[in-house]
């Protein structure tokens, strides 16, 4: 980030330098997400996870000796964008995976583009249920077809290419809901959002859940991503005596949120979901003192497997911490290269995809297991809650 | 309705109105003189955000604890930076195309300001960043159940915040430069025949707006504790909206405006909705211009034949 | 006296350097960690530096007769025979049709994309250029016809063809609706206000939760062929396109379908504004944009004539978000920030306010550019942003002028 | 006596406290060429501006004679309109003090855009250039090529209006108000800023407006010469009322409006 002039000295030779793309040597692998505009920082996490994995990978001899290149798609969150991105990733770049993409709007209109071109892509963020279930490709009633090549086809259809890394929402809600309901045994629980995909999608998923086990929320309202003064809100939240807040968003709302709830002399409990899993997150909030008790659902923490334990050290190293869904994208690449391993095949994302359905990948995230839908069969969320240290680790292991 | 609910919110709603008018200023003496909106007056704004967490974090290592030093240096750097800023802004991107096409200047601003963005964005990372809390603390109302409070961040706002209108408006009514702005802004052409260089003058208010726009982005930054390079685009526009609906071209009316579009916020997002908070502001913003063409301060539009 | 001049402008260029230096040494120099900081000054140092040598070299360098001389004031009239046009026209076309058959599905979606804002450009040209109401919410018909198309889907079944038409209505109502109160206001504030409007329509379909969809939007079929659909197996009893032609799937037909219709419809958009200039209601706009006084004086209504305008304008823009839902297979409120707007609006004044070469080029050209810059990465945003104000700087009315139509003597 | 083509009565006009019009009534007989003078401020162009609708009157009615009877053009003001065009389609033409011409229009667009009320504005016959569109089309083309012959200016029909010298302009402002087919034509100040020899061709013009178009002249005129030359009835106004109204020869020797025009220090 530093000496980003020199930075654009170098890719302007790079630019103009002819294109030397040995083909079907290297593996090529999209990186596809927010590098630019509002929402960079998680472009970055993800980038930073692929490029410590394809760069480990590629020292310990690459995939079969072939190695891997990363290709960086920038889709600033603009879906009109993420459509185009992908289109160019599979044709132009002609890659053999994608990770990505992050903000959910943009992972619909693309995941479209790699379902038609049968390429696998595995998101490491997008959470919303959406995006593994289009309305346009339901799964199919194969049994009929006598033709066995037909059947064949018809079945390996089934496996979706477009798969996750990450949770649900609705897995994700469900586990807060459960939490608030019996753990913090909160009766009078606001839930806030910030409008977005993701945001609302939490906050929509928590509330139904509430409902199944008869709890109404004491308020439902989103406020607007990007604005800092949450205060009218806040007040608002205390006028309906809230005794939990739940919150559907990021960290750069969150922050501020509970900031101006705790400077008001609000002390409901504070959850939310995976998105203000960043240092970020206590800046954001004005400092440790703030995000104290603060509970969050994320992954189950990857410092508890060994590999997971040196990556994050090894990340430690070169100075960056990984945070968010760094890890994620570092397992998206283990998976796809798992993938490519072990069913031969390098491009047919259905053919990927059943693979990895029915075998399953060691990463650094622990042992991940998909259905053919290509959600994980186990989200595998735990409640975490940050400490007066700004630091966050799992309920009941403080 | 609950009486303390009422008052947090009327305080809320003053706290946020007053960084608005402060923004605002900008657009309306930039809007007064030449008749052009700054599209990039909210990149202004966002990069005092920046300059406020250097200027803390740089005054904190060289030594200077007091948080009342802190804050008055790292408002004095970040307002002589950006006065700087909107001066070479308006020489390099504006200045050439005066007299130009309308809508040139704006189509530039826009430019500027995905410049600044990405510039930001480019040198300090995208992540969001924060500021330590520096003032903690607040004056209660009420009992220890029912109260309202104003913490002392948001008296520092609303005091400063006054303090410049009143400053800036003394400059503007009493001062030589002040008396020159105004002749430029009534004719141009007269006042250079009169001996005053419009170009300085015009720089001048460029500086002037940016610096107001450093008094808020401080401040607004140092009591939200948090901001990334996008915090320019959603301030720019509101504190616009407010500008307008005070009456553009009027120092009065961008604080009224400010004021009250953050009331309406506040009042409408506490007692009615939020979701629908901003819907509500613009739509105030049309039912008074559609009253009250040219904002509620505003001098009316006569229509010369 | 030369070395007094070459003395000054050493100290100028040397006076620039230390402007830059301070401007940017804090932001590039003192980088923020926490609430610590990392201080690095070759980044400003070097900036500063490259910025002094610019201004050194650029002061030999007669800047002002560069511009001037591209700003001449003369008529530009539209004098080649209308023959000339034509071929010129259908040489184009027949080019631009061809595309699909040898471009890659990245190239045609960049183009759909780009024609997208084409008509966009082409609408609010109407509004801006012609008639001249400066329009900063042009992105709210945009999206009233991207979602028409979406929730007519959802709700009655509208299929693409449909929709063509009732996207096209429904912007020119909402333009109409949005028009009649800001009739009545000038300049700058009609800006705000339309600002407001756009922003408005955006927020209504993020929160109107129940009908929109809110964040997570809604689904918009992609375009049939007569019914037949472009998927590799159609839906529920219907054959696909490519099994009723005996051809192999390939997912690129649905991209190069899209992109001839919406070609199709820039085409007759283009030849219906040109009409349009050549129209006694055009001939309004452009009246009542140069003097709105004038027209009164003459007879003509300004307010049907405002009206119209925004209604024209609205509704090229409805059909554009007909095109881009069906394109994009989905719609959202991210797609319609006001960020859209801005966008339109600098192709409007970068293509030369009036000028339909003018918008259909700048719209290329702002949108294809972003792409051409992707091997730039991160700095493409930057790169694009110097453009457009360095383009301003060069060519403030406009890279290509409005021609006027040009009348021959008639006998008698 | 015939009734005159257009009869204002106890016109009175209000800015803020200020009386710009105090009762002005006056008459201007059809076919006539009459001038309305006064020092600068007494209310002429406010005036005209009542007459061709741009203000509306507090009170007092202006009446066109129509057929048999006569509008009142106050009435047709107001509401959300304005108002404005429907003074000039009921056949009032004006022309203004600072030349209001479309500039970056050509010269012939400008004759169009004035015929507007005359061409087919149908779109769907305008796109597909149906007969009738090009019918109406060549017409207003003609008539338009006719006015710029008649104001001296065929060559420069395709030149860009705000190109055009001053004198050119002012006569071009006159055949755009011609183009509406007016009935009556309000000239503000047409000689202001023109040399004696264009001074002269705009007299001959203006003569030939009423005796060969048959256009009812009402002009405002600094310039005395150009009016007495030109005018049969003057109208003479100061502080916003009508101090005098006949013909030249009395007007030049009306005492009130000579203490006007020189004396006008001793009231104040």
């Amino acid at each position: 980030m530093q000496s980003w002039l020199g930075r654009l000295a170098l890719s302007l030779v790079l630019a103009s330098a002819p294109y030397l793309q040995a083909a079907g040597k290297e593996i090529v692998i999209g990186v596809a997400g927010p590098h630019t505009g509002a929402n960079a920082p998680f472009g970055l996490q993800l980038w930073k996870g692929a490029e410590l994995a394809a760069q480990q990978i590629n020292e310990a001899g690459g995939v079969d000796g072939r190695k891997l290149r990363l290709v960086k798609a920038d889709d600033a969150c603009v879906p009109a964008q993420a459509k185009s991105v992908a289109n160019k990733l599979v044709n132009t770049d002609a890659v053999n995976a994608v990770i990505g993409h992050f903000c959910s709007s943009s992972t619909i209109p693309a995941a479209s583009v790699y379902r038609e071109s049968d390429v696998l892509m595995i998101t490491p963020a997008s959470t919303n249920p959406r995006v593994t279930e289009d309305e346009n490709y339901k799964t199919k009633d194969c049994s009929a077809l006598t033709d066995a090549k037909k059947k064949e086809s018809c079945e390996l259809g089934n496996y979706s290419p477009i798969m996750r890394m990450c949770g649900r929402d609705d897995q994700q809600g469900v586990e807060a809901a459960e939490f608030i309901a019996t753990k913090l045994k909160a009766k009078r629980i606001a839930v806030i959002h910030d409008k977005d995909t993701y945001g609302q999608g939490l906050a929509d998923a928590m509330r139904a859940h509430l409902k199944t086990i008869g709890l109404e929320p004491v308020l439902y309202e989103g406020l607007t991503r990007g604005e800092k003064d949450f205060n009218a809100l806040v007040t608002k939240i205390k006028a309906t005596k809230a005794d939990a807040v739940y919150f559907g968003g990021l960290h750069s709302e969150a922050g501020p949120l509970l900031k101006q709830m705790r400077e008001q002399g609000l002390k409901s409990a504070f959850i939310s979901g995976d998105g203000i899993v960043s240092n970020d997150f206590v800046s954001a909030a004005g400092g440790e003192q703030f995000v104290s008790g603060v509970y969050m659902t994320f992954g189950a923490d990857p410092r508890k497997f060994p590999e997971g334990k040196k990556v994050v050290e090894t990340f430690r190293k070169t100075g960056y911490e990984p945070e968010g869904y760094t890890l994620y994208s570092y397992a998206a690449v283990q998976a796809i290269v798992a993938a490519i391993k072990g069913s031969g095949d390098d491009r047919d994302g259905h053919k990927l995809s059943k693979w990895l359905v029915e075998n399953g990948v060691n990463t650094v995230m622990g042992q991940a297991k998909w259905n053919p839908k290509g959600d994980l069969l186990k989200s595998g969320y735990v409640m975490y809650v940050w400490d007066q240290k700004g630091k966050y680790a799992e309920v009941g292991q403080l | 309705m609950d009486f303390y609910v009422l008052g947090q919110q009327l305080v809320n709603g003053l706290v946020l109105g007053a960084t608005y008018g402060l923004v605002a200023v900008g657009y309306t003496m930039v809007y007064g003189i030449i008749g052009m909106i700054n599209f990039a007056h909210g990149e202004i704004y966002m990069l005092s955000a920046y300059l406020t967490a250097i200027g803390v974090s740089v005054l904190s290592y060289w030594g200077f604890g007091s948080p009342w030093a802190l804050i008055a240096l790292t408002l004095l750097f970040a307002m002589a930076i950006t006065s700087l800023y909107g001066v070479v802004i308006e020489r390099l991107a504006y200045r050439p195309l005066r007299g130009s096409n309308r809508l040139a200047p704006l189509i530039s601003a826009i430019g500027v300001s995905l410049i600044l963005q990405n510039y930001v964005q480019l040198s300090q990372g995208a992540r969001n960043q924060g500021v330590p809390t520096l003032i903690d603390g607040a004056l209660r109302f009420g009992d220890q159940e029912h109260f309202f409070q104003i913490t002392y961040m948001q008296v520092v706002i609303i005091v400063v915040a006054f303090i410049s209108m009143l400053g800036l408006n003394l400059i503007v009514r009493y001062t030589t430069l002040g008396r020159a702005c105004r002749a430029v802004q009534q004719d141009r052409e007269m006042a250079q025949i009169l001996g005053i260089h419009a170009d300085r003058i015009i720089a001048a208010v460029f500086a002037m707006g940016a610096a107001m726009a450093a008094v808020a982005g401080v401040l607004i930054t140092l009591n939200y504790g948090s901001f990334d390079f996008f915090v320019g685009f959603i301030t720019g526009i509101k504190a616009f909206t407010a500008a307008v609906l005070g009456g553009i071209g009027s120092l009065p009316g961008a604080m009224l405006g400010g004021v009250l579009l953050g009331l309406a916020e506040s009042l409408f997002s506490g007692f009615v909705n939020s979701d629908y908070k901003d819907v509500f502001a613009f739509g105030l913003l049309v039912a008074i211009l559609i009253f009250r063409p040219s904002g509620l301060l505003g001098k009316p539009i006569v229509e010369k034949v | 006296m030369a070395k007094t001049r070459l003395i000054q402008r050493i100290l100028a260029a040397l006076g620039a350097g230390i402007i830059a230096f301070i401007l940017v040494g804090p932001i590039m120099g003192l980088k923020i960690e926490g609430y610590d900081f990392v201080a690095n000054w070759t980044s400003p140092l070097t900036l500063a530096a490259f910025v002094c040598i610019a201004r050194l070299v650029l002061g030999y360098v007669p800047l002002d007769r560069i511009r001037h001389s591209h700003s001449d004031t003369a008529p530009r009239q539209t004098k080649r025979s209308p023959v000339q046009v034509a071929a010129l026209g259908v040489l184009l076309v027949v080019l631009a049709a061809s595309l699909p058959f040898f471009a890659s599905k990245y190239w045609i979606s960049v183009s759909i994309i780009a024609l997208i804002y084409v008509l966009l450009g082409l609408g609010l040209n109407i509004v801006v250029g012609l008639a001249g109401l400066l329009d900063l919410g042009f992105v709210g018909f945009y999206a009233v016809g991207a979602y028409g198309y979406a929730l007519g889907f959802k709700y009655f079944g509208l299929g693409f063809w449909g929709a063509l038409p009732t996207g096209a209505l429904m912007a020119g109502l909402f333009g109409a609706i949005l028009g009649f109160p800001v009739l009545r206001m000038h300049g700058d504030y009609l800006a705000i206000v339309t600002l407001g409007f756009g922003e408005i329509i955006r927020l209504i379909l993020n929160n109107w939760l129940d009908v929109t969809g809110g964040p997570n939007g809604l689904d918009a079929p992609p375009p049939t062929f007569f019914g037949w659909e472009f998927k590799r197996a159609a839906t529920q009893g219907g054959v696909p396109f490519h099994e009723v032609f005996n051809l192999d799937y390939s997912p690129q037909v649905l991209d190069s379908f899209v992109y001839l219709v919406l070609l199709a419809a820039v085409v007759i958009t283009i030849y219906a504004v040109m009409r349009l200039r050549r129209m006694p209601v055009g001939r309004a706009w452009e009246a009542l944009r140069e003097d709105e006084i004038a027209c009164r004086s003459l007879g003509l209504n300004h307010v049907t004539i405002k009206l119209s305008a925004f209604m024209m304008g609205a509704s090229i823009g409805g059909v554009a978000g007909v095109f881009f839902a069906a394109y994009q297979g989905f719609v959202s409120p991210v797609s319609f920030s006001f960020f859209e707007s801005a966008l339109v609006l600098a192709i409007v004044v970068l293509g030369g306010m009036g000028s339909l070469t003018g918008v259909v080029l700048s719209a290329l050209f702002l949108t294809m550019m972003p792409e051409f810059l992707r091997e730039f990465a991160d700095y493409r945003i930057l790169v694009f942003g110097f453009a457009m104000v360095l383009i301003m700087l060069w060519k403030p009315r406009g890279l290509v002028q409005m021609r006027r139509p040009y009348f021959g003597l008639r006998g008698n | 006596m015939v009734q005159p083509l257009l009869q204002v009565e106890n016109l009175l006009v209000r800015f803020g406290g200020i009386l710009a019009l105090n009762h002005v009534s006056f008459a201007v007989a059809e076919g006539s060429i009459t001038a309305l003078i006064g020092p600068n401020g007494a209310g002429k162009t406010t005036v005209f501006n009542c007459l061709t609708g741009f203000y509306r009157a507090h009170e007092g009615r202006i009446l066109l004679r129509e057929g048999e009877g006569a509008r009142d053009l106050v009435r047709e003001l107001g509401g959300f309109w304005g108002g404005t065009h429907r003074v000039a389609r009921a056949g009032i033409a004006r022309t203004f003090q600072n030349i209001r011409l479309f500039a970056d229009m050509s010269v012939l667009e400008n004759l169009l855009v004035a015929q507007h009320r005359q061409l087919n504005r149908n779109l769907i016959s305008g796109f597909l250039q149906l007969a009738s569109f090009r019918k109406a089309e060549a017409e207003a083309i003609d008539f338009a090529h006719f006015w710029l012959k008649t104001v001296g200016l065929e060559g420069s029909a395709n030149q860009l209006a705000g190109a055009l010298s001053y004198g050119n302009q002012r006569r071009l402002e006159i055949a755009r108000s011609m183009c509406t087919r007016p009935r009556l034509i309000c000239l503000d100040e047409p000689a202001a800023g023109l040399n004696p020899k264009e001074t002269d061709q705009l007299a001959e013009l203006i003569r030939a407006l009423r005796s060969e178009h048959k256009v009812t002249v009402l002009v405002i005129e600094h310039d005395m010469s150009l009016v007495m030359g030109i005018s049969e009835h003057i109208i003479v106004l100061n502080y916003g009322q009508v101090i005098a109204a006949a013909d030249p020869q009395a007007i030049q020797h009306d005492p009130k409006v000579l203490a006007a025009y020189l004396g006008s220090e001793d009231q104040a």
